[in-house]
């Protein structure tokens, strides 16, 4: 060991550490970080573990401090932003400035928070779940139940405490109807890290007497609107989102509506209003059984009212038909009489008329056959002379003919005129052989007879 | 007699006498003969004819009434 | 006698004496006695006539009472 | 016995003989008996639509009543 | 008897001896029977038609009560 | 018997019987049968009516309360 | 829990039969019978809305095990 070693004492060297880094790291830096645990003392100050993880093994560990007078302003601006408080094992920006210190050593001094990058995570996280519920198809499960008609029988999960659970129960207790609820209620924390396995664990309690109840309703109020990011937990919404019974929720925020609220059956801004759609589903059963009874009476009234009517009209009709069927027989009866009574005068009148036609018939015809025969002989006597004239008148004609021709062939008549007959041994002379001169003839004249002798012959044209 | 010869056979028998005449076969002495005969059967054709006209107009006579 | 001939057979055989005589079927010797007989054939038939049509008048007249 | 005869063949036989005496088929020697026929059926029928008529008559005033 | 036939049949029979009267089926000689028929039917028709109203008025005027 | 038909029933029967006598479908002779079962049908009816609005009006105020 | 089924059942049937008597498909004859089952219905669902019957301890005793 030789003496000119230089031995500096730790002040030194932790003074030179300091000296270096605060040369070094003279500016302020963002770094994003996990903040493993806050380490909160009551002097205000914080003295957060930040680490880094890879594959949940830590790859990075430092410890960081933010001081009470930082811690205040913080804190209040993120929860501003947040509506959560600072949250061990999150992510956060944070701005830092590295510092050593000599009794302290080294660690990161946390100036500032980015509250709006622990919102953005936030969010993140409600997208995963909201993700991975609709991706196992579990999202809509509650809302597919079947209400019930009257969700009368209620498990409550809630802080007894909880003005949101007096507001819910006043409303349903108090309603001027006289409806009755059965209530009980399960016992739980409603907000924070806690919630989760609070409201898991009264559902699962739920679940084993769920058939002594209709609805489930979680109800907080009056913890105002901070912490209420469990309600984007998956496996709370999971457990809501496939529980067996109906869930209604009435949380009490104004803000972006958690996924718990979206799967649940039905959400209601606050217990009031979940009071209030209670007894509205009782209105609605309780009024159509009201309308029922006054439907029942008018619809009895006016089917009676109808079919009375119905009935008189008919038995009406019926008696008027009655008459009416014996009235037209009647008339029937009487025409078929009157129109008998006719056809028989009819027939006998026919009959009467062709005999007195057969009779002038008989008479006129008689007279026709008279006269024509009595024509006819007047005929024959009006033509008769004139027949008879006839022959007589054509003999008369004949015979004046006759005596005509005697006359003019009578010889006597031819001689008168100067002629005169000559003959030969009393035979007229016919031809030069039947005389010969010497011959004796014998003239024949009107008043004479001549005795004479032939002296010459002579024959014409020789 | 000569009342018993009928107006048929009178007229007939004067027919035959003017027919005979006209054929020239008769001498004049027959020929004298036959027209006193012929004379004679006019006469009686006539007086049968006058007196069958008055029986006929005495009947249709009767008819008219 | 005369009323056994019926009118029918008059009418016919007066008919019949006509027409002979419209065909100069009748000598002048028949003529005389033709026309006797036509007289008397219009008779029986006007008679007939007469009386049938009085009988036909009382049948009818009786009748119409 | 002449009502033996039926409405029907009285009138029937009335009709044919006025039918016949339309075409001429009755003599003048048949007139008589057939108008006798004729009046004597005119007669039956007559009588015979009387009764009917008096019956009816009866019949129907009854049924008035 | 009479009233074992129905009104139907009486009534159809009466309407078709009118038919037949009409038509001039029915010579003289039936209508005497037919009439009397016809009015016999009428009378049925017409008691039964009295009796059926009767009837009908009283279980109609039972009804009123 | 009767009370076993229903008011349904003995309703559409009485409109049969009167839109048959309407029709002309139902005959003189059964037309007092009909009537008298019309009679009967409206007493069913009428019963059935009266009954069920007692009923129905004692069920209605009894729920009143 | 008999109870749960019959309240449910009750409201739907008593719709059912408000509905069926709205649409006229109600006779005389079943009215009675709808009404009294109505008066019923109506009985059970009003019952519900004011009365429960769960307890308290049953369940607490159900959530030891």
């Amino acid at each position: 060991m030789s003496d000119n070693r230089q031995i500096f004492t730790l002040k030194q060297v932790v003074s030179s550490i300091r000296k270096t880094i605060e040369e070094r790291y003279q500016q302020a830096y963002w770094v994003k970080a996990e903040m493993h645990k806050l380490n909160l003392y009551p002097s205000g100050h914080a003295f957060p573990e930040l680490v880094q993880k890879e594959n949940d093994k830590i790859e990075a560990q430092i410890n960081g401090s933010i001081w009470n007078h930082n811690f205040q302003r913080i804190n209040k601006k993120f929860i501003e932003v947040v509506k959560e408080p600072l949250k061990e094992g999150t992510t956060l920006l944070l701005q830092v400035k590295v510092t050593f210190h000599e009794t302290f050593g080294l660690s990161l001094q946390i100036l500032d928070i980015d509250p709006n990058y622990s919102l953005g995570e936030l969010q993140r996280e409600r997208e995963e779940t909201l993700k991975r519920l609709q991706k196992e198809g579990i999202i809509n499960l509650n809302q597919r139940l079947d209400f019930p008609l009257l969700p009368q029988r209620i498990a409550i999960i809630s802080a007894d405490t909880s003005k949101g659970l007096s507001d819910f129960m006043k409303v349903l207790i108090g309603n001027g109807w006289n409806y009755t609820f059965f209530t009980m209620l399960f016992h739980g924390y409603l907000q924070g890290d806690v919630a989760v396995p609070s409201i898991i664990k009264q559902l699962s309690l739920i679940e084993k007497v769920k058939d002594h109840f209709d609805v489930v309703v979680i109800v907080r109020g009056g913890g105002g609107e901070v912490g209420l990011s469990c309600y984007n937990n998956y496996d709370l919404c999971k457990a809501i989102a496939t529980f067996p019974l109906p869930v209604l929720t009435g949380i009490g925020h104004s803000t972006n509506m958690t996924v718990a609220e979206l799967v649940a059956f039905r959400n209601a801004i606050t217990p009031t209003e979940l009071a209030d759609f209670l007894l509205q589903t009782f209105h609605e059963f309780s009024v159509p059984v009201q309308e029922a009874k006054k439907a029942i009476v008018s619809y009895s009234n006016r089917l009676l009212e109808v079919n009375k009517q119905a009935f008189t009209s008919e038995t009406k009709h019926f008696k008027n038909s009655a008459q009416l069927y014996l009235n037209i027989s009647k008339n029937k009866l009487v025409s078929t009489s009157q129109e008998f009574k006719n056809e028989a005068k009819t027939l006998l009148n026919s009959r009467r008329e062709l005999i007195k036609s057969a009779q002038k018939e008989t008479v006129s015809q008689s007279k026709r056959l008279l006269k024509l025969e009595s024509e006819k002989i007047e005929t024959v006597i009006h033509d008769l002379p004139h027949k008879i004239i006839h022959p007589i008148d054509l003999q008369k004609r004949n015979l004046f003919e006759l005596e005509n021709m005697v006359r003019l062939l009578n010889p006597l008549s031819v001689l008168k005129r100067g002629y005169s007959i000559t003959t030969v041994d009393g035979k007229t002379i016919n031809g030069a052989m039947s005389v010969k001169a010497g011959s004796i003839i014998h003239t024949k004249t009107f008043d004479l007879e001549i005795e004479s002798e032939i002296n010459k012959i002579e024959e014409y044209g020789k | 007699m000569a009342n018993e010869i009928k107006y048929t056979e009178a007229f007939e028998e004067l027919q035959q006498i003017v027919s005979d005449m006209e054929d020239g076969e008769i001498t004049v002495d027959e020929l004298s003969i036959k027209v006193k005969r012929a004379a004679e059967l006019i006469k009686i054709c006539k007086n049968k004819l006058t007196a069958t006209e008055e029986d006929v107009n005495l009947i249709l006579k009767e008819l008219e009434n």
